[in-house]
């Protein structure tokens, strides 16, 4: 069955790729949205019938397909594994994925790329699940670098478009930064517990010492090489560069792969490993503090970007902070229920945002929208519910999620004494922050002055020529729009906290994912659990900051939509430069110089060059032996073979 | 010395009734082709033409046996046994039906059951081109070297179609035994629908087996080695009275051989209701079986008209080829998923 | 009961027929068809060490022997058929143009 | 018994091999050939190979023979004129070659002569054959299968006619 959920996108990634270049729009998209919709179907299916049915404590199901590889003590299946964890992302993942394809078909219209495209985004449906129902880090690592390899593919999509294809490559590279600590983290979990597969390594690691603060121990080293993989993945400081750029790629795909699914990989891949993680405090700290700086830094970027995709990518980035945080301050679980209330809304944000700019002709300029709401009332209405949702607006998802996080962060028992609050307070910033850029961005778009008729010089609505009448999409795409914003409503309410509900409600995610998920465990406690009713104030407090910066953002914007901030936001804090000074023309000079124009031309032509030479000067010399009759040389050989077996006649008496 | 006996006795009594019924199959074959072009078909000799094989083999005896002026007279005298000996040794595999008791031992209908017994019939399926392609050569005519030719590659080319298309069962099967071909397939899926491997994941590879086999054969719409208007009979020209008959004899052999072949492998060979305990009656069921495939035959030749050499070759090798492949790759999807 | 030195006796003797063979020949078919016979001896040497000693690997290397004359033979024919189509003989010694 | 049928085998299989050396005409020889294989059919059956007895038949007489003959008569070739033969020497080195080859051939027989072991019962059936291939012989079977794709392609690329 799992195997089913796997293997239909990919057989729909292979009709399509192979086939599709013939076939109609219709026919691409129905088995491009059929496979996946298969997959979704028995994700669910399989969720609620077979997963759910089994004892809390022992939900698991194994799925072997064949062996891979056996190589020594090296043993990886191809096997596929489910439990609470993996059940969970393939649920969000095939369900927010089939929309989005949907939304696709819609967005996509009259492309000449829409086979490509439809084949890349099934492949990456395909890879995104082996990737979460891998039972093995190293089939884990095939999803994972497949879903690379598909976000290269589709960012590049525009392929004749320099941009594109320079933001593919920066993807593309960047992450490989990311892949080698990954693979190197792979290689020492081998190297320690002789295994690759998750249940024996998660078991082996229960019966380790906890590593304290500042120590470097072997699970401290392996901790922190898997985050490099996910700052590299999930896009955190220092490799959180490509994800913005990623935005080149046709909008489906940012919300698909840049929000929704691909870049919670890292979130998934340090939960999954969580039995390792909670038992080093180094690596819990510097996750935390990585995940709180990118949340704060990624949201004061996200003010001055008059792009909107810019501003939902580095929201995007800001929130996948969020999850980190909470990661490190040990708070596994609320990170993942804000990796699935995030992809409901963050998705839904996306998807408002292509409709938009469907709408204007692929004008991605919010100084050049404005005053969309009466044309597109659809989109707007639930781009309304994805903001307040984002924002984290009771009772919408994102107020749920949020707040555990930052509950949590602040009664972390991991991070070393104060630091939690720090961070808390870190947190409420960004939600802040959050408010106002999310409100900026409505504003700008769905709100006042209409600008998009002055069809200014550079603008991509140019080519267009006439008066813009903007109008509302297809209902492929607004389908998708009012599925997810019914999800960023409701998404929220799997897991109320107890506190709010004074335990009548019980917490559903919690309970769920428990079993899957390690949880400090007593004795590496240094404080005392907080109360339930403090999670209440720090709630409400945090909300009323939320709504007074919403209300305060909305005045503020609606008098002056093209106010601009600091230009140190502007320019994203020159990051781009420095990488471009520090890294990039660096090893461009050693190669040009060094690689090239030492080692290849002197060394390595002239080793092959000699080479070439010798073997010219001895074939001179033999060729007289050459006389072009076939019987010479029978006669010949048949010599030879006399004279070896003379020679083993002798030898071997 | 007691094994040596059955097996001999066995040998005599399957050539004999395999013997007479090949000469009844060309009756048969008349009749039917009589009634498909609304004819009456054989009807002098004897009451329906029942007696038209003795005649026919009195005919053939009595007849000048003419040899043409060849280069070599052992090869031209050679090559009608050649086609005729193949198909009949290759009788000697296959299960007419279940072991009988008969003055208190337990007797297989089968002559011999060798293990890589289908291989053997292949192994004589590819010796079956000899006859034709030396009767070609030493009758030293044109038309007879080009018939000999033709049936040469075409046999070559469906050969390999026939022999893939069969790998799907031995993947299914396991076994290269026919009897424990047939084993395999008794019993009954849902209680209703026989284990044949038409039925169970080969349909595409009988349905490939049995063009391959009507190729194999020479017959029509096939039957391009001996096209009467293009070749004036093709090898077989310079052939006359007995010689003649051996090839004759050899070609319905062929198609007992194949359609027995057929009937075992995918047909579930004698296997049926009741046919483990009632004596003789899986030879029943296998006669009816076999029956229904030569009637194909003959209805194929009444019914459609000739290729031509370049479409033979085409359908071959780009039709049946990559689909006998495919119908592999399935079978051993399918082997592996379960 | 057959010594296996018979079954060796006999391979040996057919391999040497076979490599006389293929230097007295002319006609390239005739050094194919000799090259077969050699294998075919190899064959049989291989089949009986297999047999006597028990041990399966001999026969593997026949099948291989046999896939590899069945390609020998492929290419060689179709040599055969290119030579015989551009100078009408298939006399080896005609065929001497790749020398110095 | 056993001997018997060996003897009448062997000698077929001598007189199919001489023949081969003496026939000019190359259907005669492919003839001949035929005859050998056909007696080496049976002497593997005697050694108990039936799967390497049957694809025997099924390789080299089914298809590599049939090939030669095919060619042959394709383009009726006859033998090669005597008086051409500008290397006849070569004929004459064949002579002491073949006496070195045989003389060292016995030499090596002679060395087995003392152990005369048992014939294997099952070894030569066909599954034993298969699970020996696919597993031990895995990769050099999957080379195989590639070495024929080369020869495929090889002699379609040589024979078609531009």
């Amino acid at each position: 069955m799992l195997k089913l959920i796997v293997f239909s996108p990919l057989v729909g990634a292979a009709l399509i790729g192979l086939g599709g270049r013939r076939w109609s729009e219709r026919i691409i998209g129905t088995v491009g949205c059929a496979t996946v919709g298969l997959s979704t179907v028995l994700a669910f299916y399989v969720f609620f019938a077979r997963l759910l049915p089994l004892d809390p404590e022992h939900r698991l199901i194994f799925e072997p397909f064949y062996n891979w590889i056996a190589s020594g003590r090296l043993h990886a299946d191809f096997g596929f594994q489910l439990d609470p964890l993996s059940g969970v992302y393939i649920l969000f993942v095939t369900f927010v994925g089939f929309w989005i394809h949907v939304f696709g078909v819609g967005y996509m219209h009259g492309d000449s790329g829409y086979y490509r495209f439809f084949a890349y985004m099934n492949l990456f449906m395909f890879m995104m699940l082996l990737l979460v129902l891998a039972d093995n880090f190293l089939l884990m690592f095939v999803g994972w670098e497949g879903v690379g390899l598909c976000s290269y593919l589709l960012i590049g999509h525009y392929f004749t478009r320099q941009y594109a294809a320079d933001a593919a490559k920066k993807a593309f590279i960047v992450n490989r930064i990311g892949d080698f600590g990954f693979a190197l983290g792979i290689i020492f979990i081998f190297a320690t517990f002789h295994t690759i597969r998750f249940a024996e390594v998660m078991a082996r690691a229960a019966h380790m010492p906890t590593e304290a603060l500042w120590t470097m121990g072997t699970l401290t080293a392996i901790c922190l090489l898997l985050f490099v993989g996910a700052t590299g993945k999930s896009a955190q400081i220092p490799l959180y560069v490509w994800l913005p750029d990623a935005m080149a790629g046709p909008t489906p795909v940012s919300a698909l792969i840049h929000a929704a699914t691909m870049v919670t990989a890292g979130v998934y891949m340090v939960a999954r490993t969580s039995q390792m993680y909670t038992r080093s405090l180094t690596a819990l700290f510097i996750v935390a503090l990585v995940g709180g700086l990118t949340a704060f830094f990624a949201a004061t970027i996200a003010l001055g970007q008059d792009n909107i995709k810019k501003v939902l990518a580095y929201s995007t980035i800001s929130q996948l902070g969020y999850m980190f945080m909470a990661c490190g301050a040990g708070a596994f679980i609320a990170g993942i229920f804000h990796v699935v209330t995030h992809a409901f809304f963050k998705a839904l944000l996306f998807l408002g945002a292509g409709s938009v700019i469907i709408a204007l002709h692929h004008n991605e300029d919010m100084r050049q929208m404005g005053g969309l709401k009466k044309y597109m009332p659809i989109t707007y209405k639930t781009f309304i519910i994805a903001w307040l949702a984002i924002a984290g607006v009771f009772p919408l998802a994102g107020f749920f999620s949020k707040d555990e996080i930052l509950w949590r962060t602040a009664n972390s028992a991991v991070l070393p004494p104060g630091w939690g609050r720090a961070l808390w307070l870190l947190g409420v910033i960004t939600a802040i922050l959050t408010a106002i850029y999310m409100t900026r961005l409505v504003v700008m778009t769905f709100h006042g002055e209409e600008r998009f008729r002055h069809g200014e010089a550079g603008s991509a609505a140019g080519h267009h020529g006439g008066p813009l009448s903007p109008q509302e999409s297809p209902r492929t795409m607004t389908i998708p729009l009012i599925v997810l914003a019914v999800l960023s409503v409701v998404g929220g309410w799997l897991g109320i906290p107890e506190g709010f509900s004074a335990g009548t409600l019980p917490n559903w995610i919690e309970h769920f994912l428990h079993p899957a998920i390690a949880t400090v465990s007593e004795g590496q406690t240094t404080m005392e659990p907080a109360s339930q009713g403090s999670e209440i104030g720090l709630a409400l407090g945090t909300l009323l900051l939320v709504v007074a910066a919403l209300v305060w953002a909305y005045r503020f914007y609606q008098r002056q939509p093209l106010w601009q901030p600091p230009s140190v936001l502007v320019h994203k804090y020159w990051v781009d430069e420095a990488y471009d000074r520090l890294f990039v023309r660096p090893i461009r000079a050693i190669s040009t110089v060094l690689l090239w124009q030492v080692f290849d031309v002197r060394i390595i032509d002239g080793a092959v060059n000699g080479t070439a030479a010798l073997v010219r000067a001895g074939g001179r010399a033999l060729r007289h032996i050459q006389t072009g009759a076939v019987r010479s040389y029978v006669v010949m050989i048949f010599l030879g073979a006399l004279i070896v077996i003379t020679y083993f006649m002798l030898a071997g008496r | 010395m007691d094994i040596a006996l059955e097996a001999a006795l066995k040998i005599a009594v399957i050539l004999f009734i395999v013997l007479t019924f090949l000469a009844y199959l060309v009756l048969f074959e008349r009749k039917i082709l009589g009634w498909i072009q609304l004819r009456v078909g054989p009807n002098r000799v004897g009451p329906w033409g029942l007696l038209q094989p003795l005649a026919d083999l009195l005919k053939f005896i009595a007849k000048e046996d003419v040899t043409p002026d060849t280069p070599n007279r052992v090869l031209f005298a050679l090559a009608p046994a050649l086609a005729l000996v193949p198909p009949l040794m290759a009788l000697a595999v296959i299960p007419f039906g279940s072991t009988i008791e008969l003055f208190g031992r337990k007797i297989a209908l089968q002559i011999t059951d060798i293990n890589v017994g289908l291989l053997y019939v292949f192994a004589l399926g590819s010796l079956e081109v000899y006859g034709i392609i030396l009767a070609g050569w030493s009758s030293n005519s044109k038309y007879s070297l080009l018939g000999g030719l033709r049936s040469a590659a075409q046999m070559i080319s469906y050969e390999l179609a026939l022999t893939l298309s069969v790998a799907g069962v031995l993947i299914q099967a396991g076994t290269l035994s026919l009897s424990e071909i047939v084993h395999v397939q008794s019993g009954y899926y849902f209680g209703i629908i026989p284990r044949w491997h038409v039925f169970w994941y080969q349909p595409l590879g009988f349905i490939i087996f049995f063009i391959a086999a009507v190729a194999e054969t020479n017959r029509v719409p096939f039957d391009l080695p001996e096209a009467e208007s293009e070749l004036v009979a093709g090898y077989h020209t310079e052939y006359s009275s007995i010689k003649f008959a051996m090839f004759f004899v050899g070609e319905y052999a062929a198609m007992f051989v194949v359609s027995a072949l057929a009937t075992t492998l995918f047909l579930g060979g004698w296997t049926g209701p009741g046919a483990e305990r009632v004596p003789l009656l899986g030879v029943l069921y296998f006669s009816l079986k076999t029956g229904f495939f030569l009637f194909v035959y003959i209805w194929l030749r009444g019914t459609l008209p000739r290729f031509r050499y370049d479409q033979l070759m085409q359908f071959g090798w780009k039709v049946l080829v990559p689909m006998a492949f495919a119908n592999i790759f399935i079978s051993s999807a399918l082997a592996l998923w379960r | 009961m057959v010594p296996m030195s018979w079954y060796l006796a006999l391979g040996a003797v057919l391999f040497t027929i076979g490599a006389v063979s293929v230097i007295v020949k002319r006609d390239i078919l005739s050094m194919l068809l000799a090259i077969e016979l050699m294998l075919n001896s190899v064959n049989l040497t291989l089949v009986t060490f297999s047999s006597y000693f028990r041990e399966l690997s001999g026969q593997i290397l026949v099948f291989f022997v046999m896939v590899v004359a069945a390609a020998e033979a492929g290419v060689g024919l179709a040599i055969v058929v290119l030579l015989f189509r551009n100078r009408q003989t298939v006399d080896v010694d005609q065929a001497s143009m790749l020398k110095l | 018994m056993e001997q018997l049928f060996f003897v009448i085998f062997a000698g077929i299989a001598l007189i199919g091999a001489v023949n081969l050396l003496l026939r000019r005409n190359p259907l005669y020889a492919a003839l001949s050939l035929l005859t050998t294989m056909a007696a080496l059919t049976g002497l593997y059956i005697m050694l108990k190979a039936y799967f390497i007895a049957v694809i025997q038949v099924i390789i080299y007489a089914g298809a590599i023979v049939v090939l030669f003959l095919f060619v042959i008569m394709l383009f009726n070739i006859r033998a090669v004129e005597r008086q051409t033969d500008r290397r006849g020497y070569l004929k004459w080195l064949a002579l002491p070659f073949a006496i070195i080859l045989i003389g060292q051939f016995l030499y090596i027989v002679r060395l087995f002569e003392e152990n005369p072991t048992p014939v294997g019962t099952e070894i030569g059936f066909t599954e034993a054959v298969g699970r020996k291939l696919f597993t031990a012989y895995l990769l050099p079977f999957e080379l195989t299968s590639v070495l024929i794709l080369a020869a495929i392609i090889g002699a379609v690329v040589l024979a078609q006619k531009e």
